[in-house]
Formats: structure tokens, sequence, C-alpha cells
């Protein structure tokens, strides 16, 4: 890899770093909108144009308040637990395919920070160490409550996870590699919207979403930092930016996981008929096909964040709509059912292949 | 430039690999002959447990044979068995001793 | 076939012993010993005195090792044979004495160790023969260790790990030869363990030389020479007498059998080198059997030693190669066998009647026990070798054999004779004539059953002595057998 | 050309990684030290005490859990290396055809009575006190 | 592999089986299983080898003799676990289960021929056997001896790991007869990598020395063995033993047979075994137990089984293979035996020393038979199996030319003569008193197995000819 692509690739990292940040940013303004619209009442609009500059707000209330370590407190893991859990939240988002092939002057440029064929696996690596830093807050606060949350987040965690990796599989067998670009680019064939995995994973795509609500702590799985139980879960003894960080990542992860699932089960940057349409600007309109594909490529990145919108409001609709889980169906769900169905899934979508369904 | 991976890990001569294993298994003996905790004895083994699959990952690639990171893969799962069952025997130790230390242990003697 | 069967109905008997419990279970024994006491005076009788290996019978017993579970038996073999068989039921007789706890398993173990001994004396093949070697030892050890008086524990187990260690010595005497073999007759192994081949070896001298101490080792012991005895008092006394008799009356001839069939023949140039050391060591154990005989004041301890003077006689007799100590060892085992045994049943008999085996604390039983005296007399005059018994025979032969290698060891050998007399007759004279002393005073006359019981040993004792041709006659082809395969070499 | 995808991965691939890496670890390092160096600090003894409802904080906070959160862990642990078994052999499912989907089902098989026995043993069960 | 297959599917089996919450069954259905599983095993018997998972696991008549050896092992050894019957252990189908799933592991050591395979065997098989050392859960020493196993097992395991490493570095295979095709056939640059393949190789044999508890790497054997609950502790020392052998066995026949490649180990395992017949023997002299006695007494029959791999003569059917094969059958069903009248005593009696056995001969006439029967098929008397085993096992070593060895293992096994009959002392030849006045109650069941491996050990004395030679 020479140099120019390290630099164009560095220029997309920076750009979705930017992003993912803006969004999660704009994720705590929408949370408060969608609250507030979902119950009938007005929502943040003080701040700038409907409450636009809200975030900002807290953003700087976050900066400025007192730094808070609690008394029998192991400073530096108190510190570095909230950090780990920013680090890898914000690592994942750049193996995400966001748009397809640029061709300026036959320069190819992927819209793509990261393209490596262990795609998959490195946002699920970096997914589960986000438990550490829960784990590590949790325990160095010295507090009760922080420490059940934190257990309770890595019990919670790890066993959703299971039922995920299933979940996932049989997307594999389906695709056949690990890469997300050569799994968006699977559900790209022409003409075909329903090449997306959504149609031949239903099964699979429920469970993969209950276990990205249990994986981000949203509601109806937020039983680490539930208010009523746990005060604040494994986060009752921080404060300031460091709390801010914990907020944030758990934006940062929502941001990533419907990232993920767009790009596993609902095409991707694929969007239906861009086929058609790029071949109607060639054909009808006389544009270049290099042209016709940027304007494509530029449209599905379009379309890949409308989707992840969608799925962002689709979290926050479920935080307002359905009540918690109480610890022990939680667990019950994860592991009586979500893992035996992700297993049948797997068998199911094994026999469909082998039959040539699918 | 289109080096595979295999390739690109044999730019690094083998012996680096091999010095670097046994070192990494040499301080898993130590620590496993000089603590006294029995879990610090256990981290130490899961060192030379690691150091073992290093080892075997860097010959597997030098000679291109998926053998040996196959081996790997047991070595790991293996290892997450032997983890299950060594944490339980230390938790059943800790809960009639509230202590991990193997030199209270001492009752059976060498 | 017929040895087979004389191995395995004792064994068998053993086994059905299992379903008798306590005194219902002498009856059984006792005709089972009949039984095979019969069993091989129908060998006797049916033997061929001109042919050497008899009643053979051979089995494939491990194919991969070429080891045969091979049996036959030449004279040597019919008398120890016929010694066993004539000895246990007296023995079995004698034990029908006393009350012990599980007679059963008691008598099973004798009839289990008669297998032992008759496979001893019957084996043809080498890893066999070790083996019954063994199977003598395992009941004896039980038979002393837990019917014995109360130091049995420390002294059997002294006992048993002399003769284990020492038979350890001949299996790796025995493993090396094997490997010097050839391969089995049917080619399923490289080498094979039968007494032919062995005896067919042709091994360098200086291999001899210490092979010769393996296989030595365990008939040391077991017979014992010398040095090796210091096991044999102690066992002798904390026995219970059938032990006792069994030890001294048959199994000490395991030794000398041993060393007539397995040791002469195989390793002769070994034989020829330490010849010498050999005699002497006998002819110290004879002397100093006597002497310390001479200070007892046990009567069965002095048995023992006495026992302990005969037996460096008959290895003297042995060792000195010649046919007439051969021949004189091989009658002297019977005599030996015959008069050891009435000796320590009476002994036996008079510890039962007195609660003492203490000299000093007896005296004057003449009075009070003519047919005891009696025949007591007849089997001490036995023993002392007086003409007409069967002790003088064995005794001249093995004296005159001795003679003939060395003059002067000869001489100094025949000491035991008066050695014997003084030591023997002393007893004789503290024990029965005398007067009488507290332990004595109640003191009965021999029942009925014990007499019946002496009566064969005292027949024995006779018809040894004034028709040896009987027996020698039955023992001379093996004996010249077992000189032409030493002197071929 | 659409479906265009790097047809050898390099090493050199995983180089952006590092930058990422770079980036998330110097946001955060801005975000502590600027909060750090905003914030006001007013410390005192009863405000640094652990809060416990407000009442005084009663032991030690780190004391011994139910070892049902272990069982749940030594579970994920173990479940988790036998499903990255999976991954490889879904990757390559369509080249290992129907060979390899039987000798899967019969890995499921076995981990699924395994799992049936967990269950039914009862790891799950909160609210027995074990 | 019928053997591994209905192991593994009935031990799962099992598992459910335990949820009926009903002992009574268990044991039964436990005999049941291993009975079938052993008549099933010898289909094998003479079909040649076959091979399984891309020959990883070779099926011949090696293994089908020595899995034979492991379950029967298993079978006779299972009617002393019936305390826990009667006690109503919770946890019996569990143990049974992971008795069985050690069984698994067992023939994956006696068939492998894939260093993978030996790999996860010794795993299957200690892994089990860790967690039921310490199946007494509320005894610390039950706990210690769990601890110590598993922490020094999962030390010798990284130890074998790192061997294998470097061997398959040296050779760039795992397959036995590729490892040795290798050494005998080097590739260029092999020369070079020649001390990496001899480190290896003593590296597998530390692991391998540890997994049948050869000195020096005996130490834990005496502790955990004590510790153990003495069911388990069978166990131990019979199946982890064969089994363990039987591995070491083919990995120097196949794998490393090379002249060359023996002339590097054959000093080290000869020291080795030197050191563990010295060490075995003497001390088990020391003890006071009979439990430890039997740890150190299983020491030293890995002594005289080692005299057997030195002695090895270049094929699995050879007179080594034949003297381990014979060896480890009347080891363990003495074993078995001992360890099962031991078991008996203890329970009832509440100790473990000698003079709790004193006066055994009279209120269990049939205790002491069996117990006195094994321990002398243990010290090697003849009309015993044992006789044979090392009757075999040493006339392997002379027909190799290592008299100076066999001497001295004579030697040793004249000391060890002294501690097996002190068993026998005690019972026969002292009173009782008042501990030990009473009968120790022995079900009908166990007096039945223990009559047949008093049975078992004499047979296998006076006809060897049934099982040597057999491979």
């Amino acid at each position: 890899m020479e140099l120019p692509a390290l630099g164009w690739q560095s220029i997309v990292i920076f750009v979705v770093f930017a992003l993912s940040l803006l969004i999660a940013t704009y994720c705590t303004y929408a949370e408060r909108v969608i609250a507030a619209f979902l119950q009938d009442r007005v929502g943040p609009d003080r701040a700038g144009p409907y409450g636009l500059a809200q975030p900002l707000a807290d953003a700087v209330k976050m900066f400025t308040k007192e730094e808070f370590f609690p008394g029998g407190a192991n400073k530096a893991l108190f510190v570095f637990g909230p950090c780990l859990a920013m680090i890898t939240a914000l690592m994942s988002s750049a193996v995400i395919p966001f748009g397809n092939i640029m061709n300026f002057g036959n320069n190819l440029f992927f819209l793509q920070g990261i393209e490596v064929n262990i795609g998959m696996l490195w946002v699920f690596g970096v997914v589960s160490l986000g438990v550490y830093g829960v784990m590590i807050g949790g325990w160095a606060s010295n507090n009760k409550f922080s420490l059940l949350g934190a257990i309770r987040a890595a019990s919670q965690n790890i066993s959703y996870e299971l039922a995920m990796g299933m979940a996932l599989i049989a997307v594999l067998m389906i695709s056949g590699t690990l890469s997300l670009r050569e799994i968006t680019l699977q559900q790209s064939v022409a003409g075909e919207w329903h090449a997306w995995n959504i149609v031949k994973q239903p099964l699979g795509f429920i469970i993969f979403l209950v276990c990205a609500f249990a994986e981000t702590n949203r509601t109806p799985f937020d039983l680490p930092e539930c208010e009523t139980e746990l005060v604040g879960g494994y986060h009752t003894e921080y404060s300031s930016m460091k709390l801010g960080l914990y907020l944030f990542s758990e934006y940062v992860n929502i941001f990533v996981v419907s990232a993920v699932m767009s790009v596993l089960y609902f095409g991707g940057f694929n969007f239906p008929f861009q086929y058609e349409l790029r071949d109607w600007f060639v054909s009808n309109q006389g544009w270049e096909l290099a042209s016709a594909q940027n304007l494509i490529t530029l449209l599905g990145t379009v379309g890949l964040f409308l989707k992840i919108f969608a799925f962002i409001f689709f979290f926050m609709w479920i935080r307002w709509t359905l009540p918690r889980f109480r610890y022990d169906q939680l667990m019950r769900l994860g592991w009586t059912i979500l893992i035996p169905l992700a297993v049948f899934n797997i068998v199911l979508t094994g026999g469909l292949i082998l039959a040539g369904v699918i | 430039m289109d080096q595979n991976i295999p390739q690109v890990i044999q730019t690094v001569p083998l012996q680096y690999y091999v010095f670097f294993a046994a070192a990494l298994f040499s301080i898993g003996v130590l620590g496993v002959l000089t603590r006294r905790n029995a879990i610090i004895i256990f981290m130490c083994v899961e060192l030379m447990l690691n150091a073992v699959n290093i080892l075997l990952t860097a010959f597997s690639a030098y000679r291109a044979d998926p053998n040996g990171q196959v081996f790997v893969f047991f070595i790991m799962a293996v290892a997450a068995a032997e983890v299950a069952v060594g944490l339980a025997i230390i938790v059943m130790i800790y809960r009639n001793l509230q202590n991990t230390d193997v030199t209270l242990l001492n009752r059976l003697k060498f | 076939m017929l040895t087979v069967l004389l191995l395995l109905w004792p064994v068998a008997a053993a086994l059905l012993l299992h379903f008798f419990k306590g005194r219902a279970a002498r009856v059984p024994a006792l005709g089972a010993a009949l039984v095979e006491f019969a069993l091989a005076a129908y060998a006797a009788f049916t033997f061929n005195t001109n042919n050497t290996g008899q009643f053979s019978f051979d089995l494939n017993w491990i194919p991969s090792a070429g080891i045969h579970f091979a049996v036959g038996m030449d004279g040597l073999s019919l008398l120890l044979v016929l010694l066993t068989a004539v000895l246990v039921p007296v023995i079995l007789l004698s034990a029908f004495r006393r009350n012990f706890e599980n007679e059963s398993v008691f008598y099973a173990l004798v009839l289990f160790m008669q297998t032992g001994l008759i496979g001893v004396f019957t084996a043809q093949d080498a890893f066999l023969f070790y083996f019954m070697w063994e199977v003598a030892l395992i009941p004896i050890y039980f038979l002393a260790g837990v019917w014995g008086g109360v130091n049995r524990a420390r002294v059997t187990f002294k006992f048993f790990l002399y003769t284990i260690i020492g038979s350890l010595f001949m299996l790796a005497g025995f493993v090396y030869l094997y490997f010097q073999t050839g391969p089995a007759a049917d080619g399923l192994s490289a080498h094979n363990s039968a007494l032919a081949s062995f005896y067919a070896l042709n091994l360098p001298a200086e291999t001899q030389v210490w092979l010769f101490w393996l296989i030595f080792a365990a008939f040391a012991v077991k017979m014992p020479i010398f040095p090796f005895h210091t096991w044999q008092p102690d066992t002798y006394t904390e026995a219970p007498a059938p032990a006792t008799m069994l030890l001294s009356g048959i199994m000490l001839k395991m030794g000398i059998y041993g060393c007539m069939r397995w040791l002469l023949p195989v390793v002769p140039m070994g034989v020829d080198y330490w010849q010498n050391l050999i005699l002497i060591l006998a002819i110290i154990g004879i002397i100093y059997g006597a002497i310390i005989a001479i200070r007892q004041q046990d009567v069965k301890r002095l048995i023992a030693y006495s026992s302990l003077s005969h037996v460096g006689l008959m290895i003297a007799g042995v060792f000195s190669l010649t046919q007439m100590g051969l021949q004189g060892a091989a009658i002297q085992m019977l005599a030996h066998g015959v008069n050891v045994v009435g000796m320590f049943f009476i002994a036996d008999a008079i510890e039962r009647r007195t609660g003492t085996r203490n000299i000093a604390d007896l005296g004057g039983l003449t009075r009070k026990a003519p047919v005891l005296t009696v025949c007591f007399l007849v089997l001490l005059l036995g023993t002392v070798a007086l003409p007409l018994t069967n002790g003088f025979v064995g005794e001249f032969l093995l004296l005159a054999g001795v003679y003939q290698f060395n003059a002067w060891m000869g001489a100094v050998a025949g000491v035991t004779i008066i050695l014997g007399a003084v030591y023997l007759l002393r007893m004789f004279q503290r024990v029965m004539l005398g007067p009488d002393s507290s332990f004595t005073e109640t003191f009965t006359d021999l029942t009925g059953s014990e007499l019946a019981l002496l009566v064969p040993l005292i027949v024995l004792v006779f018809w040894i002595g004034l028709f040896p041709n009987t027996f020698l006659h039955l023992s001379e082809g093996s004996v010249l057998n077992i000189l032409n395969e030493v002197v071929k070499r | 050309m659409l479906l265009a995808v790097p047809t050898q991965y390099q090493p050199q691939d995983f180089l952006p990684i590092v930058v990422q890496f770079v980036l998330a670890i110097a946001f955060v390092a801005f975000a502590m030290i600027t909060s750090h160096l905003l914030g006001p600090r007013r410390k005192s003894v009863v405000k640094d005490e652990a809060f416990e409802c407000g009442i005084e904080s009663v032991g030690n906070a780190r004391t011994p859990i139910s070892v049902k959160y272990f069982l749940t862990a030594i579970l994920f642990v173990l479940f988790d290396v036998e499903v990255i078994f999976m991954y490889p052999w879904a990757v390559n499912f369509r080249q290992l055809g129907t060979t390899g989907f039987y000798q899967m089902l019969v890995f499921l098989a076995l981990l699924m009575a395994g799992f049936a026995y967990v269950i039914k043993k009862g790891v799950l069960r909160w609210n027995e006190a074990r | 592999m019928n053997s591994i297959i209905l192991l593994s599917v009935l031990g799962l089996g099992n598992l459910f089986l335990g949820f009926r919450r009903s002992n009574r069954l268990l044991l039964p259905v436990m005999m049941l299983i291993l009975g079938l599983v052993l008549t099933v095993n010898f289909i094998d018997w003479n079909e040649g080898a076959q091979p399984f998972f891309n020959g990883m696991l070779t099926i011949d008549n090696f293994s089908v003799a020595f899995t034979g050896i492991v379950l029967l092992t298993a079978l006779v050894l299972v009617p002393f676990s019936q305390k826990y019957v009667l006690d109503g252990e919770a946890n019996l189908a569990e143990y049974y289960s992971l008795l069985l799933f050690s069984l698994v592991g067992a023939i994956m050591l006696v068939s492998y021929n894939h260093l993978l395979m030996l790999f996860l065997g010794i795993e299957i098989l200690s892994v089990a056997m860790y967690v039921l050392a310490g199946s007494d859960k509320r005894n610390l020493r039950s706990n210690e001896a769990a601890l110590k196993y598993f922490l020094m097992g999962a030390f010798f395991t990284g130890i074998l790991l790192f061997g294998m490493a470097l061997v398959y570095g040296a050779t760039g295979t795992f397959v036995l007869s590729e490892i040795s095709f290798a050494v005998q056939n080097p590739a260029p640059g092999f020369e070079s990598l020649k001390p990496m393949l001899y480190i290896g190789m003593l590296l597998m044999f530390i692991g391998m020395g540890f997994k049948v508890s050869a000195a020096p790497f005996h130490f834990w054997t005496p502790d955990v063995y004590e510790g153990t609950p003495t069911f388990f502790a069978a166990f131990m020392s019979t199946v982890v033993k064969t089994a363990g052998f039987a591995a070491f066995l083919k990995l120097l026949v196949q794998a490393f047979p090379a002249a060359n490649a023996q002339g590097i180990w054959l000093p080290t395992l000869t020291a080795m075994c030197v050191l563990t017949l010295l060490i075995g023997n003497v001390g088990a002299v020391a003890q006071t137990s009979i439990k430890r006695m039997l740890a150190y007494s299983s020491i030293s029959h890995a002594g005289y089984l080692l005299i057997a791999l030195v002695a090895y003569n270049g094929q699995l059917e050879g007179a080594s293979a034949n003297g381990i094969l014979f060896y480890s059958l009347a080891y363990s069903v003495a074993t078995v035996a001992a360890f099962g009248v031991v078991k008996l005593v203890a329970d009832a009696r509440q100790r473990e020393d000698y003079d709790g056995l004193n006066g055994l001969a009279k209120t269990n006439p049939l205790l002491a038979f069996s117990l006195t029967v094994s321990m002398l098929s243990l010290a090697g008397i003849p009309l015993t199996g044992g006789f044979f085993g090392k009757f075999f096992v040493f006339s392997a070593a002379v027909e190799n030319g290592y008299i100076g060895l066999v001497v001295f293992a004579v030697v040793m096994s004249m000391v060890s003569i002294y501690y097996y009959l002190r068993p026998i002392i005690s019972m026969y030849m002292r009173d009782t008193d008042a501990e030990t006045a009473e009968a120790v109650p022995v079900t009908t069941f166990q007096a039945g197995a223990l009559l047949l491996l008093a049975a078992l050990t004499v047979l296998l004395g006076v006809l060897p000819g049934l099982v040597a030679g057999a491979l």
C-alpha cells in the first residue's frame, strides 16, 4: 500500500471518525427530541434553533464539571475505565464500508477507512473489549452499586455476545467471507434488491437485533445502569467528562451497531434500482460510466446513512416504548431462547444452502 | 509489495520467533516455579501456552502449512476448558480457605 | 498325564476344601492326600527303571515366549514325589492333634503346597520350575505366618525375604540362560526354556562362574547352606509343627534337588570352579550346626540345627560330583525327610502334653510313655545313622563320596556322625530318662492315631535301612544321567 | 469494476487501524485532559465517600459476589471458544459441502447437549441460593 | 472408534440420567455402558489399521488391546463407588460421566497418530481428573490435591506442547510416521534444526514423564493420590498410567525410532527409569499410610514400565509392547483391588495406616485375601499376574542387552517385597484392637468384584498365554 492510498484512507478514517462523533453527539439530542415526540411534549428548544445547540451546551457542561474520585478508588483504573470504553467504541467504525468506489481519473478510491479480510472479526473483537471499560470502571469505583452494575454488564454482554456470534455465523455461511465489503457487494446483484440478507436471514436478523440492544446496554436491556435499582450502575461514581465518555461511548456504539446491521442485513450502501439508475444515466443522459458510478456511490452512502438513522430511531423508539427486563428474565432470554434459536438458525441456513434455496 | 502474509512473516528470521517464544516460555516457567499464588501460577501457565501458540503460528507460517495454526485453535479451546476447571478449583479453595496462596496449602507436603 | 494329575489333584482338593468348615475339613483333606499317595504309588509301580523321563506331559504354556508347561518324572523326581506323597498325609494327620482357627484353610494351604512341591520335582521347563518353586513358597509363608508363634510376623518375614530374594537371583540366571537358547521347536518364539535346551548350552567358563551364583543363590537359601541359614532355626521354631515338618521334611529337599537337576548339569564349569568353596561351606555347616545343636535347650531348635548339620553333608555329597555322593544324597533326602518329620512330630507331641519345649523342664518320660520312647529312639537312631536304619545308608554313601573327592574333607565330614550322636543322645537322655519334672507329671503315652502316624515312618526307617536298593535302584539312572551331563563338558 | 475488492490482502492493509487508534486515543486524551484542566476541584472527606443512597457506606465494596456470575463467565468462555471453531467452518461452508454440514451437526448436537445439561442443572435459576 | 463414539454418547446420556436423582439406577447403567463398550471395542480386533479423521487416529490391535485394558479396569473399578450410591451423592452422574469422558481421552491416547490427538487425549483425560481429584469439595485435602494436580498438570502440558511445537518446527509435521521419516531422511537444512528437534523431544518426554509420574516428575503423585478420593485415585493410578505408557511407547516407536534419535533419548530415559525405580521403591518403604504407599508403588511401577520403553525393539508388536500390555493389565487389576480394599477399610475404620488393617483376616477374610493377592501381584510373586508382567518386561530388556538395568530393577523389586508384605503381615499376623475389631461392611456386589479381581490376577499368573503375545 503506497502512501497516497494510506493518505486517502486516513482522510476517510478521519471523516468517519468525525461523523461518528457528530452523530453520537446529536444522538443525545435526538434521544430527547424523540422522547418528547413519543410522550407528546416539546423537548429541548432553548439552545439554538429547535434546541440544536443543546449537545454543545451539554458538552461544555461536562467539560467544566468537577472531577471526582471516590475514596478508596483505584485512581489509575478509575480513569482508565471510561477511556477504554470510549477507545473501543471509536475503533470499530473504520472497517465499515460507507460507500462503493469513487473513480477520479482512473484513480479508484474506496469510501471505506480500512478494508481487511477479517473486518467482521475486527468489529466483534473491538466491541467485545468494550466490556472491559465497564468492568474496570465499576470495579475501580469502590462502590457496591458500581460493582454490581459492572458485573451485571459483563454478564449480560458476554451472554448476548454468544447469540450474536451465532447469528452472525449464519450470515457468514451465506457470504463465505469475513470482509464487510464483500458481504455488502454480494447483496448487490443487479436489479434484485431482495439479494439483501434480511430476506435470507429474517430469524438471524431478529436475533442480531435483540443482541444489539443488549450489547449496547439499551432499554429494555439497560440493567447495568438501571437507575431504580443501582442508582447509576457502573457509572454511579463518575462525573465530568469521564461520565461523558461513558455516555458518549454508548451512542457511538449504537451508531456502529446500526451500521453493522445495515451492512450485514440491509445491503449496506446498496439501494434498490441502483443499476437501473446508473444505466439510465449512461444510456439516456449520456454520462460517462465513471461519473454515473460516482453518483450512485454517493447516493449509496446517503442511503446507508438513512438506514443507520432509521436504526438509531428504532433504538430510541424502543427505549420509550418497552419496560425494562428483570435480570433473571434477561439472562434466561439470552441463554435459553436466543442461543438455541441461533443454533436452529444455523442449521436451517445450512440446510437451505445445501438445498440450493439460498 | 505483492507478498502474502506468510512471506511477510518470513522477513523476520525464524530464530527471532523461537527466541521470543522461548523467552516467553521461560518467563512462564520461572513464574510457575517461584510464585506462590495459585492464580498467578495459573497465569504463568497460560503465558507458557501462549508462547507455544506463537511458536506454532510462526512455524506454520514459515512452512505455509496450516496444521500448526489449527493446532493453535485446539490449544486455545483446551486452554479455555482448563481455565474453567482451574478457576472452579481455585474458587472452591477460596471458599474453604479465603486465600489462594499455595504455601497455605502445604498440608500435603512434598 | 499322570504327573499332571498328581499336580492338579491337590489344588482341586484344596479348592474343594473351601466348602468344609473347621473340623469337618479334616477327613476330606486326609482323603485327598491319601488319594495323592495312591497316585504316586501307582506311578512308582508302573515306573520303568530302564527309562529315564516318564509320565511326560507338554503343553505350550506361553507360546510367544517358548515357555512350556512340561512335566515328567525320572527316578530322582519319583523318589521325591513319593516322599512328598508319603509325608503330606502324615503331616496332615499330625495337624489334627491341634485345635486352631480356620482349619480348612490350613489344610487347603498344605495341599496347595503339595502341588508346588510336586511341580518343583517334576518340572522340565526352567520357568515352570521357578514358578512352582514360588508356588510352594506362598502357602508355607502363610502357614508359618498365620498359625505360628508370637514372633511369627518378624520371623516369617525374614524367611520370605531370604527365599524370595534368593529365587529372584535364580530367575535372573534362568532369564540369562533363556536368551542363550535357540528357537523353540514350534518356531513361534526366538528362545525356549526347556530343561534339555539348558543342558545343551555350552557357555564359556567365565560366564558360568558368575551364573553359578545366580542360580545357586535360591538353592543355598532354601537348603540352607552355612552363611544363608540364619532364617532357618527361627522359622522352624516359630512355625507350627506341621509347617515345620513341611519346611524341614520336604522344602529343604527342593534345594538339593534343584542343585542336582538345575545347577550341576547346566553350569558344570561353574560348579567345577566353586566346588571346593561349596564343599568347605557345607562342612562348616555340618560342624557349626552340630556344635550349636549341642548347646540348644529347645527341642525344636535342636532338631532344626541338627537338620542344618545333616543338610550340610548332603550338599557336600552332591558337590563331590561322584556317583556315590549323589546317590547318597538321593537316599538321604528320603531318610532325612522321614526322620526329621518324625522327630518334629514327637517334639510337638511332647510340647502339646507339657506345654514346654525346654529340655531342662523335661525328664522321665520313659516310665510314663514307653511307646513314645521306643518310637523316638528308632527315629533318633535313624538320624544318628546307626547301621540298619535309613540314616546309615545315606550317610555312608555321602561320606564315601566326599572321601573319594578329598580324603581330608571326608574325614572332617565324618565328625558329623559323632557329633550327631552326642547331641541327639544327650537330648534323649535328658528328655526321656532322668527324674520327673513338674511338667511331665501328668504325661500320657501316644494315642492310637498318633501311633498310626508314626508307624509308617518307622516302617520306612527300617525299609530304607534294610533294603536301600529299592530306592537306590530308582535314582541310579537319573544320577548317572546328571553326572554324564556334568562330565560331558 | 463494481464488484472490485482487493484479491490479495496485505499486511499493510491493517496499517490504517493504527491511524484510527491514534485518533481515538487523541480524542480521549483531549477530553480527559481538558476536563481535568477546566473542572474545579473541591475535595472533602464526606464527598469522597462512596455513594450508598445517602447513608454511610458499610464494609468493603469489593466483596465476593454471587457465584452465578462466575458460572456465567465460565460458560461464556467455553461456549465462545466452541463458537470460534464455527467461524472457519462457516466461511468455508460451501466448499465443505454436505460432509462438513453433517460434521458440524454432530458438533452442534454435542454442544447443545452440553448446553441443555447446563441449563437443566440450574445455572440460570437466579432465584435459588447456591 | 466405535468405543469412542459410544462412550461419548452414552456419557452424555448418563449425564442426563443424573436428573432422575436415582443413584441406584446409575451404577448398573454405568457398568452396563462399560460392559457394552468393552464388548464393542473388540469388534475392531484383527481388523487391520483403520485410520480416522484423516489418519489422525488409527485403530489397530495395539489400540484395541490397550483400550480393552482401560475399559476393563474401569469396569472392575466402578463397583467400589457403591458408597456414593448408598450415601446418595448428588453428583454421582457427573462423576460417572467424567470417568466415561476421560476414558475417551485414554482411548485417544492409545490410538493417536498425530500429536494433536495426543494433546487432546491427554487433556480430555486430565481435565476430567482435575475435577474428580477435587470432588470431595468440603475436604481441604481433596481441594489441595485438585489444585496441585491441576497446576502441575497444566504446567507440564505447557512443557509438552512446547516440545511438540519445537518438533513441529524441526520436522514440519505432527504425524508420527512423518516425523520419523523427516528425521531419517533429512531435508536440506535439517542439520541446523536438529538441536530444536532434540530439545523438543526431551520436553515432550518431560511432559509424558509427568503424566505417567516418572521421577523426577513424580513429586505430585503421593500428595495427589492421598488427597484424592480413593475411588478416583485408583482410576488415576491405573487408567491414566496405562494410557500414558501406551502413548509414550507409540511416541518413541513411531515418531522417534531412528537410531540417531535413540542415541539422544536413551540415556535420558534410562536415567529416568533408574531414578523412578529408586524413588518409588525407597519412598514406598518410608510410608506409613497405605494410600501413600500405593502412590509410591505406582511410581515404582512406572519405573518397571519405563524399562520396557528403554528396551523397545522397533515396532509396536514387539516384546516391549507386549510387556507393557501384560504389565499394565496385571498392574491395573491388582491396583484396583488394592485401592478397593483400602477404600472399604478406610471408609469403615476412618484410617489409612497399616495398623488400620490389623486383624482384617479374622474380620473380613475376603478383603484380606484379595488384598493379599493384589499385594503379591504388585510385588511380582509367581502365581499372580504381576510376576509375568515383570517377567515379560525384564526379558524384553535382557533380550536387548540392558542387563545392568534389569539387575537394578530386580534389586528394587526385592526392596518392594518389604513394603508389599507389610499389609499382609498386618492383616494376618497382627491382632485386632478396639478400633479394628469390627468387620468392615462389604456388599455382595463389592465382594463379587473383589473375587473377580483376585481370580483375574491368579488367572493371569497361571495362564499368561491368554494375554501374552497378543499384539
